[in-house]
């Protein structure tokens, strides 16, 4: 009979780390000998809402979907694919829409929390922190709120003195608002980001202006590892991309091969205890594509 | 007729035009009645167009009076004016190349039914005028195509369409050819008879002798006076409008031929059929023929706008294929455009760089630049071309029609070529100015130079040329001397009369 | 690109073999591709996947639409994304404060047409500012705008039924959006093509100094003129919106001005003024559309979708030019 | 805007006064912003800031003095982001394989060229093609090409001294970008205005018809111009790269075309063409920077920080209108 095949709907995979789970979830279900295929939304919701719609077109058996934009934006098409009986798997939720059968979340709140010890531990308590967030979405605002939440708790001696956005998340964008934060507080302890992208820009500003910062980044990228290694970011949180996906994956090969019931409410899972990148341990780190076999999705 | 013995149709008096620092118009005026055909006369530069653009509404006075049937008009709009019953033609065609002959005549109050535009009245309404001008030209044929001589026929059927009561028409003959002035002259004699106050702009005597019965002289925007045609002689007008007398418009120096400048031998392309002609060093050698009969297109040929395609041609004794503009300049060919506006000038750049542009041109690419290459280019082509402007710094587009055209001129004699084609030289500049350009040109001839002249003036052709080719349907059909030409000898052969005769 | 004899036809003498001739170009290209994707894919014809293509691209036609009109009249507006996104935060705003549906929808397009045609076409037409710094300031402002009201925050529209049924609703069978986007094209052709002031747009476009002359207001033209876009992106907003069930403040109808722009030329229209329609127009769109859905059909990764769409873009002007020539 | 009066100035009367005169409108509203920020912001003059807004915008500096001779050509450059960001990855790319530095360095910016030349270029000059359809159409091709050459991953670049010294060296106390970006400046400049060249540009911008007739090659000044503005864009790959000490194939330069674009017309040009200098150019960077600068340091909230830049360059270009007058 024929082998079935699953539509794997992603947000953008010009975006290593979300490249990363969108790759995990294939080779999970490469190794299950399951089908599969991909379409990439490239940050165009309005791109995904269509993709939805041709995916069920094409009558495949499940769907993972990484929502590209607002999860109400995709609700119509996914309530198209559920009266078709397509079961749907989620990268990241779907508010909305209850049907989602598992969803694996990346652990932004950890990052927040892990983060917000770390920088309560190096700056002594004391100090002024600058905030470098992105735009808000539901799945990376639990990085800052945490974040904010944990310093609050644990030293509120360490001023939170300025949350600017970086929009797009990259160094380019980072660094002249990393640059400004400088010159505005003259006494700046640390800054924080929301990405590695952006910890590099900050980093790379602080090196320029000869000031001794304490820069931390998120996700383990390959960024990471290069600005830690030149000494511009002092620590990261990975996001264990890889894993998300792979362990997504699982889940859905068990229940298209029957071998675990449809849960009757949405599973949600995260990793936990993710790797701490610094100086120490920076060694060990491995790019996202050596974590596994990728298929190569496109 | 006795126009003194009705009421003015439309006035303009005390009439004050400034352009920054310059005055255009001073206390200027002008009366018209209905029933007349009114000449507006006076250099290049003196206020003419300005004149005429203020009582369309298409600019304001600064002081001043217009009235119409005795009526004051104030804050006329171009809108305004012709909802009145004036319309305007302009000295430069004022048309949207990309629509259609019938939606530039009817632009603006295209007829609609029931809201909806009737594109089958609007052709056929602009048939009719354009019968009338006595035109084949397919109202559904988009400008773009047309040569400038039909396009200034269509912005003359523009301006009948609805009828004006009053009619201004600025240089309107400046790019017809005999044959067409000849028909726009009956229709306006049809409009004087039936009322209609006309008021015409030309730099052609014999025009205004002919057909106006008045004339209002302008000098330096200032009023000099009206005549009574049927009581002036031109030598009056001339010397109202120069403030002294011209003798002769036409200098032909007396040149001793060289040898062969330019020999085309069987050069066919496009509207172009096997032409044969030389010309010699020293020589001026005029093109006649009516509009659409290829002499611009074989300006065009010879000055590598366009590629030969079939025949030979030699300049100096070498035989060359000109492959483009740039290249026809390097053999020491020089061309003036006959679209001044369109082909010929940067509107928006100084009087010195326009005539800087040609030798700039011929430089290599990284070569220095600065602004005195443009003042001497300046320096030199306008010598004896008497540019009337208030600084050479200044935009050419500000100058008035002619001046405009002296400045194209001056940037060809600036690169001093061997042969310089002038396509419609003389269209729109004051007789004084021809004698300028052509004693200029006399002085470059006895240099050596050959020079080529399209011209739709006959008398012009015949004054300043040693040799008239008559062109027909892109054949050069008549070869005469200018010393044995007469107008009605070019006329027969450029309209064909000789295939008549024949059959 | 098309010549001035195409548009002048008049509708006595459109035969299929004019029409034809117009469009040859593109048409041309856009024929190809039909061809080409109904012979190697076996769901491009399906008429779901049909539907999913002129339902997704409503948005874009629309849009292309009002722009039509600007480009035809030399100008160019480069805040349709941004207006489309701020449209749909103010259509989500009224909801949630109380505003009934249909008011709100209508209330969202005249708050557009507003600022289009105030903001944009009074700069332009009255201040004689640079069209394209004043549309880009706009882009941006506008953008801002919707960041500022929304706080960045998408917000659910999808409780209320019209706005659901204008994006994503059915009606004789066939989606709500593309009848609608039909219905605005059609009259967009016919204002263009019937209407003095269609004709003066073309006038304004194609010599502005021989449209004044002729008494055409030109001023109230260019206002008019940005106002439609504006508007256009307002329907714009209200179909997106129903389509995704959300406003989108950050990213919708993020480069729509320059997708809908590169359709409008495709199609004909050049930044010379006075030339295209909406015909063409609708033609660019299909084309950039098919040419999208082509691209995922055959798998092409998304990678190297940027470079084939590049490619192909090119290659359709390439056709035109043969055709011309 | 410019008038043509201010552009035929000659070099030999230009005092203080004309170059007032000639950069008043928005030279004056940056000046203003810079009192305004001066008083307000107590870092807005330090020597700090001062350099990194200098550093901050060299790559955009850069690529808009390339703009400039585009615009001034009666054409538009919308792939220039894009050549910056694939510029980068090819300069990675060679980089990692073990190409030398320098060599790296002027292959990539010879690469650049070499594309805009020849591509854009010559599509529009040779093929007769509409320049924003190619240059949209590029726009997508290159950053497409990004992707697919680097597979969409930043490369880290740092480990190459030169790249560094290119975009965050200092030499004799100045940033090495701002320095380098100054000299192309006044290369540019220069060339603009003292080459036969420069005077081609204008001559084909202001009237191609009068330019072709008058013996200029039309089709060979189109050419270079695109691919000086691929060359610009080039080295404002190279600053990029250095200053960020990687590649981003994914939002490296993404609008910078239209920043550029904006600077470019704020200084003076104007899409009809015929108008403009580097001069001009750069006080529109400045604007540009200063404004972006100031906002942050302000705290404007990010949110409202398009409002704020969309009014501000509104009331430059009003101001620059009320100058004309
Ligand atoms: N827009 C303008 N800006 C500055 N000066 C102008 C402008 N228009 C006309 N002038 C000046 O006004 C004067 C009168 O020009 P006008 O065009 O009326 O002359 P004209 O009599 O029609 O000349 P021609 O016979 O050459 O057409 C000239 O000195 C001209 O330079
Ligand atoms: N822009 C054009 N497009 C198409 N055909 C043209 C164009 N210009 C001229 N022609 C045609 O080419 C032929 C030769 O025209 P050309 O301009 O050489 O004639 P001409 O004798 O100089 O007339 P004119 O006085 O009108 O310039 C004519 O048949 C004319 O209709
Ligand atoms: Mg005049
Ligand atoms: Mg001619």
């Amino acid at each position: 009979d024929e082998p079935f095949v699953v539509g794997i709907l992603g947000a953008n995979y010009a975006i290593p780390a979300a490249r990363a789970q969108y790759e995990g979830v294939a080779a999970g279900l490469k190794e299950r000998g399951i089908e599969y295929k991909f379409l990439d939304a490239m940050i165009d919701i309005n791109r995904q809402v269509s993709q939805i719609d041709q995916f069920v077109t094409e009558g495949v058996d499940a769907l993972v979907i990484n929502v590209a934009g607002d999860p109400n934006a995709v609700l119509a098409p996914l309530k198209r694919a559920e009266a078709a009986g397509i079961p749907v798997f989620g990268i990241g939720g779907t508010p909305g829409f209850d049907a989602l059968l598992v969803q694996a979340d990346i652990p932004s709140a950890e990052q927040g929390v892990r983060s917000g010890e770390y920088m309560c531990k190096v700056t002594g308590g004391k100090g002024e922190v600058a905030m470098i967030k992105t735009i808000e979405l539901p799945t990376l605002s639990p990085r800052w709120d945490m974040f904010r939440e944990t310093i609050q708790k644990q030293c509120p001696d360490l001023k939170i003195v300025a949350e600017e956005r970086a929009i797009p998340d990259d160094s380019a964008t980072a660094r002249p608002i990393a640059e400004n934060l400088l010159t505005r507080f003259p006494d700046l302890t640390a800054i924080w980001t929301s990405g590695d992208g952006p910890a590099l820009g900050a980093g790379l500003a602080a090196k320029s202006a000869g000031r001794d910062i304490i820069v931390t980044g998120l996700n383990g990228e390959a960024f990471a590892q290069a600005g830690i290694k030149q000494g511009l970011i002092n620590a990261s949180w990975d996001m264990e991309p890889v894993k998300v996906g792979y362990d997504l994956s699982v889940w859905v090969a068990d229940i298209l091969q029957g071998k675990v019931e449809k849960p009757s409410q949405t599973v949600v899972f995260t990793p936990e205890n993710v790797p701490e990148w610094t100086a120490e341990t920076i060694d060990q780190w491995k790019p996202y594509e050596e974590r596994i076999d990728f298929p190569g999705l496109q | 007729m006795s126009a003194e013995s009705l009421l003015p149709l439309i006035t303009a008096t005390g009439i004050r035009k400034t352009f920054g620092p310059t005055v255009a118009l001073d206390n200027a005026q002008a009366v018209l009645y209905p029933g007349e055909i009114h000449a507006l006369m006076g250099e290049n530069g003196s206020g003419k167009s300005t004149l005429l653009t203020i009582l369309a509404g298409a600019q304001p006075a600064d002081t001043g009076k217009i009235t119409l049937r005795g009526q004051e008009l104030v804050g006329l709009t171009p809108a305004e004016a012709r909802r009145l019953g004036i319309a305007v033609v302009s000295q430069e065609p004022q048309l949207s190349s990309a629509l259609t002959v019938g939606e530039n005549i009817f632009l603006g109050r295209l007829p609609t039914t029931a809201g909806r535009v009737s594109w089958r009245e609007v052709h056929r309404r602009a048939a009719e005028i354009l019968a009338e001008l006595q035109l084949e030209i397919d109202p559904r044929a988009p400008v773009s195509s047309l040569s400038l001589g039909r396009r200034q026929m269509v912005e003359i059927a523009k301006a009948l369409a609805d009828r004006p009561q009053v009619l201004l028409l600025d240089e309107a003959t400046s790019s017809l050819d005999e044959a067409d002035t000849r028909t726009l002259f009956a229709l306006l004699a049809r409009l004087r008879a039936a009322g209609t106050a006309i008021a015409f702009v030309s730099h052609r005597m014999t025009e205004v002798m002919e057909h106006a019965d008045r004339a209002t002289v302008l000098r330096d925007g200032q009023y000099i006076g009206t005549r009574l045609l049927s009581q002036t002689d031109e030598h009056v007008l001339v010397s109202m409008m120069v403030g002294r007398d011209l003798k002769s418009y036409w200098h032909k120096a007396e040149v001793a031929q060289g040898e062969a400048l330019l020999r085309m031998v069987r050069v066919s392309r496009g509207p172009l059929k096997s032409i044969d002609l030389t010309v010699n060093k020293g020589e001026i050698v005029g093109l006649a023929g009516l509009v659409g009969s290829g002499r611009s297109a074989l300006l065009r040929t010879i000055a590598g706008v366009k590629r030969m395609e079939a025949g030979e041609m030699f300049v100096n004794r070498a035989s060359v294929r000109i492959q483009s503009p740039r290249h026809a300049r390097q053999l020491g060919i020089g061309y003036v455009p006959e679209d001044r506006k369109g082909e010929g000038l940067v509107m928006h750049w100084s009087l010195y760089r326009n005539a800087g542009l040609s030798r700039v041109a011929a430089l290599r690419a990284l070569a220095p630049v600065t602004e005195r290459i443009d003042r001497a280019a300046y320096a030199k082509g306008t010598e004896g071309l008497k540019v009337r402007t208030s600084d050479p710094r200044q935009a050419v587009s500000e100058l008035s029609g002619g001046n405009q055209q002296k400045v194209l001129i001056a940037r060809e004699l600036a690169i001093s070529p061997e042969l310089l084609l002038l396509d419609e030289p003389t269209r729109g500049v004051d007789v004084g100015a021809k004698e300028d350009i052509y004693a200029q040109i006399s002085a470059l001839v006895q240099g050596g130079m050959g020079l080529m002249i399209a011209s739709s003036e006959l008398q012009e052709l015949i004054g300043v040329c040693d040799r008239i080719l008559v062109l027909f349907q892109g054949q050069i059909v008549a070869d005469i001397p200018a010393a044995e030409a007469s107008e009605e000898a070019l006329a027969y052969w450029a309209s064909g009369a000789h295939l008549i005769g024949a059959a | 690109m098309m010549t001035a004899a195409d548009i002048s036809q008049t509708s006595s003498t459109t035969s299929l073999a004019t029409i034809l001739r117009r469009y040859a170009g593109v048409g041309a290209a856009l024929v190809a591709l039909i061809l080409f994707l109904s012979v190697t894919q076996e769901n491009f014809l399906k008429y779901n996947n049909i539907m999913n293509i002129l339902r997704t691209n409503s948005v874009m036609f629309v849009a292309a639409v009002g722009l039509t009109f600007v480009i035809i009249s030399q100008g160019l507006d480069l805040s349709v994304g941004s207006m489309t996104a701020l449209g749909g935060v103010f259509l989500a705003e009224l909801l949630t404060s109380g505003v009934g549906a249909w008011p709100a929808i209508a209330l969202t397009i005249l708050a557009c047409t507003f600022l289009g045609a105030v903001v944009n076409g009074g700069l332009i037409a009255y201040g004689g500012f640079n069209f394209f710094v004043v549309t880009l300031a706009m882009m941006q402002l506008l953008r801002g705008a919707a960041l500022v009201i929304s706080n960045g925050v998408p917000a659910s529209t999808f409780m209320w039924d019209p706005v659901q049924w204008v994006g994503d609703g059915v009606v004789a069978g066939l989606p709500v959006p593309v009848v609608l986007a039909v219905l605005i094209g059609i009259l967009g052709y016919a204002v263009m093509r019937w209407t003095r002031f269609g004709r003066s747009v073309y006038a304004v476009g194609g010599n502005e100094t021989a449209a004044r002359l002729a008494g055409i207001n030109v001023k109230q033209v260019r206002v008019a003129v940005y106002g439609i876009s504006a508007a256009c992106a307002g329907v714009s907003a209200i179909m997106l919106t129903g389509r995704l069930t959300s406003s989108q403040p950050v990213s919708a109808a993020l480069g729509l001005e320059l997708s809908a722009a590169a359709a409008v030329l495709l199609g004909g229209a050049s930044f010379s003024g006075g030339a295209g329609n909406i015909g063409g127009t609708a033609i660019g769109v299909l084309f950039l559309s098919v040419l999208a859905n082509g691209i995922t059909l055959a798998g092409v990764p998304s990678y190297w979708q940027g470079i084939a769409t590049g490619a192909v873009l090119i290659a359709a002007i390439a056709l035109d030019r043969i055709r011309a020539k």
